[in-house]
């Protein structure tokens, strides 16, 4: 287990999909890759994003890094407050119903993005799996 | 440890007490911590308390008793201190949950209790929406407040949050305690929710503006809340978690009521906490009129929700055709106007069956709204139907020529609903209409002289005035004909609606129904006749136009039981499919043993487009009715999807401020198969979904 | 002789043309085809000003004046044309022109020249480029090619520094304004050039034109796409009003359109379309769906962009004044509207504005009528009326016999029929309509008649004339037919002519109101400036306006009338066109025409709950809340000091 | 000189200090302006213009091309391309028209803008006399 954004949760997260995560049946061979801006870092109201890269169900690429923008294009751009990635990582809330409620907004089309959603819920269930301590 | 302290202390002093129950009570409560049904309690609480109970789970939140609308005044204590807490539907809420032990006492109830002066203006407005009498629970909760000690009632400490969110509001304005926060159950927040809620009740867009930077910075969520309805409604569903706010920041919107009318350019300003009614009110000062949702519903919430959805929009508009301008605060706590130059876009929105919205885009703090010319020559045609396609065809046709202010097609049902006082002589009234009368539809057109002259010559005959407003007070004799010989003749009549309002009966008919105030008020407590003959006496009680403008009426819809409305848009050149899609309704309400009725149907934009709402009814405090309602959503709201050119509720919420050429155009065909399955896939995400 | 000598002696052969010519003033119906004759081929398959009639105009002016040499492009544009007559049926129904003479001179003009007398322009870097983006044929920068665009788009004194480019889709716009942009090269887009046509005789005329760069000419995006479920049509920036109306009429729907040479995403863009139907259709981005427009760096952007910066807001201050669009329009989905079988016109006929008013205020507060609006027997007779002596006569006929000065004029169906005729005591009828169009010639002949003297002696003239015993005697005397009213034409058109008005729709009221080919004969060989703008739909505000209006133009003295009045927003708000005539040709009814527009600016201005239709200009994209909301309150001392001071530099700079 | 080169920056600085009179020609004006010249020939790089005016006398007058921009917050700020700017300094082209053309664009109180209109036609005559290439 590891804390949210940390060196140690993306070895623990890249681990887990490596291990965990079956291309087909977990990630439907799905090849795309989102980065996701996470706003509101406390203590000091930092911004920090992370960036996955996934190609026929592998992952290819996964790095946290600080700021708004990672060099890489990515395909899906999801922006979010920090609480509101806690709760999904949390399990309080999942990701539609966080988009659905403007908590998290969305760049790229919405259409493909929820086609996507199923596969990326088998991601978001890793980071669970691995994450279990927070800023607060 | 510090848990336990107020037990002891309880304990102690309910010791010397040496009350039995308490003792047992406490314990239970506090150490074993046993699960308790309310009936256990009651058994062991005076017996009123039981009666007060019914009476607050009966309660639906209509919010009618939040406005002035039968000129009683209103509640004094929920007009000074704001906070739903104060209101009588608060106190209802806040008898249940001490009741059903959602929440312990707290200091601030014992101030929530004493601001009740028990004037009895919440029963008198109740009484005519629900037949509720409220007061008898804000007594229970007195006497039970009465009867704990000061010990009992917790301290809440401030946290930093609420400290700093005091900073912003000021200190009377923002508050975390559970009580306070207890009363916005089912109405934004979940049933089952813990309280790590705080209530905010910014007085405007600035304040508002600071509350959500901080909300931001501090990771709490927000959601705004103004009258509450439409949340309630959704409260008791599935809908719960996708509406509601799961902790954080309730935004009480309430103390925004700015109401400037501008008579030179027929238009006013509006801030979020004014109701329809309020702005109606104000703007029939000055012979304007506003097209506004239910009395109850806040115009800026309802512009943002529904865009405002009225009987009254093929004449004055949808969505951004309501305002000229609107004040509001985003979601990074930027103040921003529609009329802004540099901000993106304001007026568009993705098109398509996957945009679906749970939140307003942007919180509305204010609005400059469309005011509309009053006529001295209006007048209400209602013509009775048989059969709902000759309905269609009229209202259609009336619509497309740009006829009429008010165009709709009311249901058997609604026409009951509306204008019969109880649930009981409602149901009577309607099995008449359908038994008897035949009239299972009126259409239902406000419109000027010429107008009405040329609609009567489009069809037979119609309901004048002398009959509505005979209908209106006599309906409760009406009931009682329900087995009469009167109503067997005229069932066996050609043409009972011909016969009942434009022939040889109708006069004997009106005289049966000893239509008047006095008569009507009979059917109230005692206590209450002397007050509603009064009411009654009002002419606009009784003045059809009136009603169409001030939409006091559809609260009754929420008498003691709650609905759901479904429905949304569809394209009148594919009126054919609208009876495909009603009868969709009814399968999925038959199949799911739901009451089911259509309301209304209602052209808009020169009748390009009409709205259908379809209800499904139920009993909020019935588990089992609510598994089934929720059922009933998920199918009816699938299916809507696999007919051509409709666009259902759930893809219909939260698009009021956009242009309705970006919501509405091109027309929506039904979606394919993959579609459907992504679709689901959404839906069992929003329902199923935390 | 030396060669220059020979041109100008060659020259003195284009004098007549010149004659004809110089009176041409770009109504642009030439462009359409309204009388089923055709279009002008040359035109239709070169697409340039030059190949058209009225291109052709400016160019013998321009050749007879030596503004331009010959040039290799001239040959073609001389040889393009058949002389097929095309246009002179065209130009004769509306300004009574024969520009097939100018294009016959000009042809024998170009064959007296040998070869070596026309100049071969070259290719410089520019055109290059330009003609990689829209292809060889849709690029030029031939002086012959450019002086045909004189008058709708650069001045009489411009030069040839220009380019003109013929892109076919909005990709091509883009990509020549992208190069553009990059290269810091001035560039103004043309749809007809009517409206332009009419400000370049003003003092606005460096405002509104472009004075070096880049002529965007539009024609080519003709797409037109009716979509019968949705009720719309998507429409390029080429197709005009009558091309629209036309297909929307295919399909049972209607479209709000401008006068029918207007192109109609232009007209959106530039006006919002104004007409006597916005009553029920609307202004402004009611009209449209969705637009597609290039920005000032030739990105492609559309309205329901969620990233766009607001484009639907806009605000009324007078400083917000703008005679050039910000952004190019090159399609829009434009909404279309049932058409009802019962619809007819009714026309209302009064002497004074006050009566006119409070019928057409309350028809349209209470939204009776398609097409609404209160016209000038001015209008009535210039629209009508096939020559101007004819308008005149008929003018003074209705003025002084008839004694009617205003009509209230409705396009509305049975339902609403009722009800004006309940509210109306004299009404002329679609037959009546039919009887005054095919009969105007002979109206106009019994001026000095004993009929009229009788019938002017009648209590109420109107009543006698269209209700009472006198109608049948009217109709008979004026012997209403398409032979009668043929015979004001050339011998040689009459045949034709008499076809033309055998059509039901040229003598079908609504048509005309829904294809509106008729106000182009506001323009015929003289040209006139709008006055006026939106308004509080209020009596006396209007009738104010109106005087003041009059006031201006008998000061300066300039032929002047109210032209129509219609209405928006349910009666909340009016349209009040009202127009200075003048002769194009003469350089001092500029200068009067030109004090008149500076004076009556700013006096309307003045006015509180009045936007100047100079306002108006290239907001027609905005949502019209946002435009009328709130109304001006009327211009303080001081802001009027800084608009004149504005108005200087504009007129100076 | 050529356009914005530095010799004309500085040249442009020291005339506009002597020949502008505070009270005739600039109004005792106080305001600033920031103009942002885009697409300068050949790399199509853009200028910024800063002039901050107090009571007619020009306070500070800034000409920087970094690609950064200039952070200096303006009453006004005009963008325009390479080729208004010219056409206005060499008075082929009045600001207000290129105003009303759309060829500059406006930021800020546009009344307030075009009182300003007068001291800034006074402030280009006299940089227009300078000896100016393009």
């Amino acid at each position: 287990m590891a804390k949210f954004l940390s060196d140690e949760w993306i070895v623990k997260c890249k681990n887990y999909m490596y291990e965990k995560l079956d291309p087909e049946a977990d990630l439907k061979n799905v090849t795309t890759s989102l980065l996701g801006v996470v706003e509101h870092i406390p203590p000091d109201d930092s911004i920090m994003n992370f960036y996955l890269n996934l190609e026929n169900g592998k992952l290819i690429d996964f790095v946290v890094s600080k700021g708004p923008t990672y060099e890489k294009e990515a395909k899906f751009v999801i922006t979010g407050s920090y609480g509101t990635f806690k709760s999904v990582l949390q399990g309080e809330m999942n990701l539609t119903i966080a988009l659905l409620k403007n908590r998290i907004k969305l760049k790229g089309s919405k259409v493909k993005a929820l086609k996507l959603m199923k596969p990326l819920d088998g991601v978001i269930l890793s980071l669970k799996e691995v994450t279990d301590e927070f800023e607060d | 440890m510090i848990e336990y302290y107020p037990f002891l202390t309880n304990f102690l002093s309910v010791k010397t007490f040496n009350n039995e129950i308490y003792i047992k009570l406490y314990l239970q409560i506090t150490i074993l911590g046993v699960e308790m049904t309310s009936e256990k309690i009651l058994t062991l609480e005076k017996t009123s308390f039981k009666g007060a109970l019914e009476i607050a789970k009966k309660g639906t939140h209509c919010g009618m008793c939040r406005f002035d609308f039968l000129e009683t005044g209103l509640c004094p204590s929920g007009k000074k201190h704001g906070f739903l807490a104060y209101w009588p539907q608060g106190r209802m809420q806040i008898f249940k949950n001490l009741m059903e032990e959602k929440v312990k006492p707290t200091e601030k109830l014992i101030e929530i209790v004493n601001s009740c002066s028990l004037c009895g203006i919440c029963d008198k407005q109740c009484n005519f929406a629900t037949q509720l009498r409220p007061e008898k629970v804000a007594k229970a909760l007195k006497d039970y407040v009465e009867e704990l000690d000061k010990g009992d009632f917790q301290n809440i400490p401030e946290d930093k949050n609420i400290i700093a969110l005091r900073k912003i509001v000021g200190e009377e304005w923002a508050t975390n305690d559970p009580i306070i926060t207890s009363s916005y159950i089912s109405s934004i927040i979940a049933p089952d929710s813990k309280f790590n809620f705080y209530i905010v009740m910014p007085k405007d867009a600035q304040e508002l503006s600071k509350v959500i930077k901080y909300a931001n910075s501090n990771n709490l969520p927000y959601l705004p809340r103004s009258g509450g309805t439409l949340l309630s409604m959704a409260a008791p569903t599935v809908l719960s978690n996708a509406f509601g706010l799961e902790k954080g920041i309730v935004i009480d919107l309430l103390r925004m009521n700015q109401l400037e009318i501008h008579p030179e350019s027929q238009t006013a300003m509006v801030g979020a906490g004014i109701t329809a009614f309020e702005l109606q009110k104000e703007a029939h000062k000055h012979n304007l009129r506003a097209n506004v949702a239910e009395a109850g519903a806040h115009i800026c919430a309802n512009i943002a929700s529904t865009g405002i959805l009225s009987t009254w929009g093929n004449k004055y508009g949808w969505a951004a055709d309501n305002f000229i301008d609107v004040e509001t605060v985003d979601d990074e706590g930027n103040i921003i106007n529609h009329s802004d130059l540099e901000i993106e876009n304001p007026y568009t929105t993705e098109y398509g069956f996957t945009n679906i919205s749970l939140v307003p885009p942007l919180i509305v703090t204010k609005v400059t709204t469309r005011l509309n010319p009053v006529f001295d020559d209006e007048e209400a045609v209602f013509v009775p139907f048989e059969n709902i396609q000759d309905a269609i065809d009229l209202s259609f046709k009336v619509a497309r020529r740009g006829m009429g202010f008010s165009n709709v097609i009311l249901s058997r049902k609604y026409l009951a609903e509306f204008i019969s006082p109880t649930p009981n002589i409602a149901k009577d009234f309607e099995y008449i209409l359908e038994k008897y009368m035949k009239l299972n539809y009126a259409v239902d057109i406000i419109c000027n002289k010429d107008e009405k002259k040329i609609i009567e010559s489009m069809v037979d005959y119609t309901i004048d005035k002398s009959t509505l407003k005979s209908l209106i007070l006599g309906c409760p004799k009406l009931s009682t004909l329900k087995d009469s010989e009167f109503m067997k003749i005229l069932s066996e009549e050609k043409d009972p609606l011909k016969a009942i309002f434009a022939g040889p009966m109708k006069e004997h008919f009106e005289k049966a129904l000893e239509a008047t105030p006095e008569n009507i008020s009979k059917i109230y407590d005692e206590d209450l006749q002397d007050f509603f003959k009064k009411a009654y006496s009002k002419p606009e009680l009784t003045n059809i136009i009136w009603l169409h403008e001030h939409r006091i009426f559809p609260s009754r819809l929420m008498r003691q039981r709650m609905f759901l409305p479904m429905g949304g848009v569809i394209w009148t050149e594919y009126e054919k499919n609208l009876l495909d899609w009603i009868n969709m309704f009814v399968n999925v309400g038959d199949k799911n043993k739901l009451i089911h009725a259509l309301g209304f149907i209602s052209p808009f934009d020169q009748g390009r487009f009409a709205c259908l709402e379809y209800d499904f009814y139920y009993d909020h405090n019935d588990p089992d009715a609510k598994k089934r309602v929720d059922k009933a959503i998920i199918e009816s709201q699938e299916r809507s999807l696999q007919i051509d050119g409709i666009l259902s509720a759930l893809n219909f919420y939260f698009k009021g401020l956009y242009r309705k050429e970006h919501v509405l155009f091109p027309i929506a065909k039904a979606i394919s198969d993959d579609d459907r399955e992504l679709f689901r896939e959404l839906l069992k995400n929003i329902i199923g979904g935390v | 002789m030396t060669k220059d000598e020979i041109l100008i002696d060659i020259k003195s052969d284009l004098q007549k043309a010149f004659y004809i010519a110089e009176k041409g003033t770009h109504c642009g119906m030439c462009k359409i085809d309204f009388l089923g004759s055709g279009v002008c081929p040359s035109g239709k398959k070169n697409g340039f000003a030059a190949y058209w009639p009225d291109g052709r105009m400016e160019i013998v002016k321009a050749l007879y004046s030596g503004k331009i040499r010959p040039t290799e492009e001239l040959k073609n544009i001389a040889k393009s044309c058949k002389v097929c007559g095309i246009c002179d049926k065209q130009c004769n129904f509306t300004t009574h022109l024969r520009p097939e003479r100018v294009a016959k001179a000009l042809k024998e003009y170009v064959n007296k020249l040998d070869d070596k007398d026309f100049e071969k322009i070259l290719e410089d870097k520019i055109l290059k480029e330009l003609r990689l983006i829209v292809g060889e044929k849709w690029a030029s920068n031939d002086p012959a090619i450019i002086v045909s665009y004189t008058k709708t788009i650069i001045v009489q004194d411009a030069g040839v520094n220009f380019y003109v480019v013929m892109p076919k889709t909005t990709e091509e716009v883009a990509e020549v304004i992208k190069y553009a942009y990059k290269n810091n090269i001035p560039y103004l887009p043309r749809g007809n050039g009517t409206l332009l046509s009419m400000f370049i005789e003003t003092l606005l005329a460096k405002a509104v034109s472009l004075e070096k760069g880049i002529i965007l000419d539009l024609r080519r995006l003709k797409k037109i796409e009716i979509d019968e479920d949705n009720k719309t049509a998507i429409v390029g920036v080429g197709v005009t009003a009558f091309e629209l109306q036309k297909e929307a009429y295919k399909h049972g729907l209607r479209a709000l359109v401008a006068e029918a040479e207007a192109h109609v995403c232009v007209n959106i863009a530039s006006v919002g379309i104004v007409s006597t139907w916005g009553n029920t259709y609307g202004w402004g981005s009611d009209n449209f769906i969705e637009a597609t427009l290039i920005d000032s760096k030739g990105n492609i952007i559309h309205h329901s962009d969620e990233e766009l910066t607001n484009p639907y807001s806009t605000n009324n201050s007078f400083t917000n004044l703008t005679l050039t669009p910000s952004t190019i329009i090159t399609e829009a989905t434009v909404k279309l509207h049932p058409i009802f079988k019962d619809e007819e016109a009714v026309l209302v006929p009064f002497e004074t504005l006050d009566e006119a008013l409070d019928l057409a205020i309350e028809l349209a507060k209470r939204r009776v009528g398609l097409s609404l609006a209160v016209i000038s027997s001015k209008y009535l007779s210039e629209f009508i009326c096939p020559t101007n002596e004819i308008a005149e006569d008929f003018e003074y006929i209705s003025k002084n016999y008839l004694k009617f000065n205003f009509i209230v004029d409705v396009v509305c169906d049975k339902y609403d029929k009722m009800i004006v005729e309940d509210l109306a005591d004299v009404t002329i009828d679609q037959n009546m309509m039919r009887t005054l169009i095919l009969g105007s010639p002979r109206f106009a002949s019994l001026k000095e008649s004993e009929f009229l003297k009788i019938l002017s002696e009648e209590k109420n003239p109107l009543k006698a004339i269209f209700a009472g015993p006198m109608k049948s005697h009217l109709e008979k005397a004026l012997d209403p037919s398409p032979k009668q009213v043929a015979k004001v034409y050339d011998k040689d058109l009459q045949v034709f002519f008499e076809k033309v008005y055998s059509k039901p729709e040229m003598t079908d009221v609504v048509w005309l109101h829904a294809f509106r080919i008729l106000p182009s004969r506001l323009m015929r060989q003289r040209m006139f400036m709008l006055r006026g703008g939106y308004i509080v739909a209020d009596k006396k505000k209007i009738i104010d306006l109106n005087d003041m209006l009059k006031k201006v133009g008998d000061k300066y003295n300039l032929p002047n009338a109210l032209g129509f009045i219609s209405f928006l927003e349910n009666g909340k708000f009016a349209f009040v066109e009202y127009d200075y005539y003048f002769d194009h040709l003469n350089p001092d009814s500029h200068n009067r025409l030109n004090q008149s527009i500076v004076e009556t600016l700013q006096l309307q201005l003045k006015i509180k709950g009045l936007i100047p239709i100079e306002y108006v200009f290239h907001k027609g994209l905005f949502r019209k809340e946002h435009l009328f909301y709130p109304m001006p309150k009327g211009l303080s001392d001081d802001e009027l000091k800084i608009l004149g001071e504005m108005v200087q530099t504009v007129v100076g700079g | 000189m050529k356009f914005l080169s530095d010799e004309w920056i500085k040249k442009a600085k020291q005339i506009t200090a002597e020949k502008l009179d505070p009270e005739k020609d600039l109004k005792n004006a106080t305001t600033s302006l920031l103009n942002i010249i885009e697409n300068i020939p050949p790399d199509g790089k853009s200028i910024y213009f800063f002039i901050l005016v107090k009571n007619g006398i020009i306070e500070e007058f800034v000409i920087d091309n970094k690609d950064y921009g200039l952070n200096k917050k303006a009453e006004f700020i005009v963008t325009g391309n390479y080729d208004t700017f010219v056409q206005i300094l060499k008075g082929e082209m009045s600001t207000t028209i290129a105003l009303i053309k759309n060829r500059l664009k406006i930021k800020g109180d546009k009344v307030e803008a075009l009182k300003f209109v007068k001291p800034m036609d006074k402030f280009n005559g006299c940089l227009r006399k300078i000896e100016t290439e393009y």
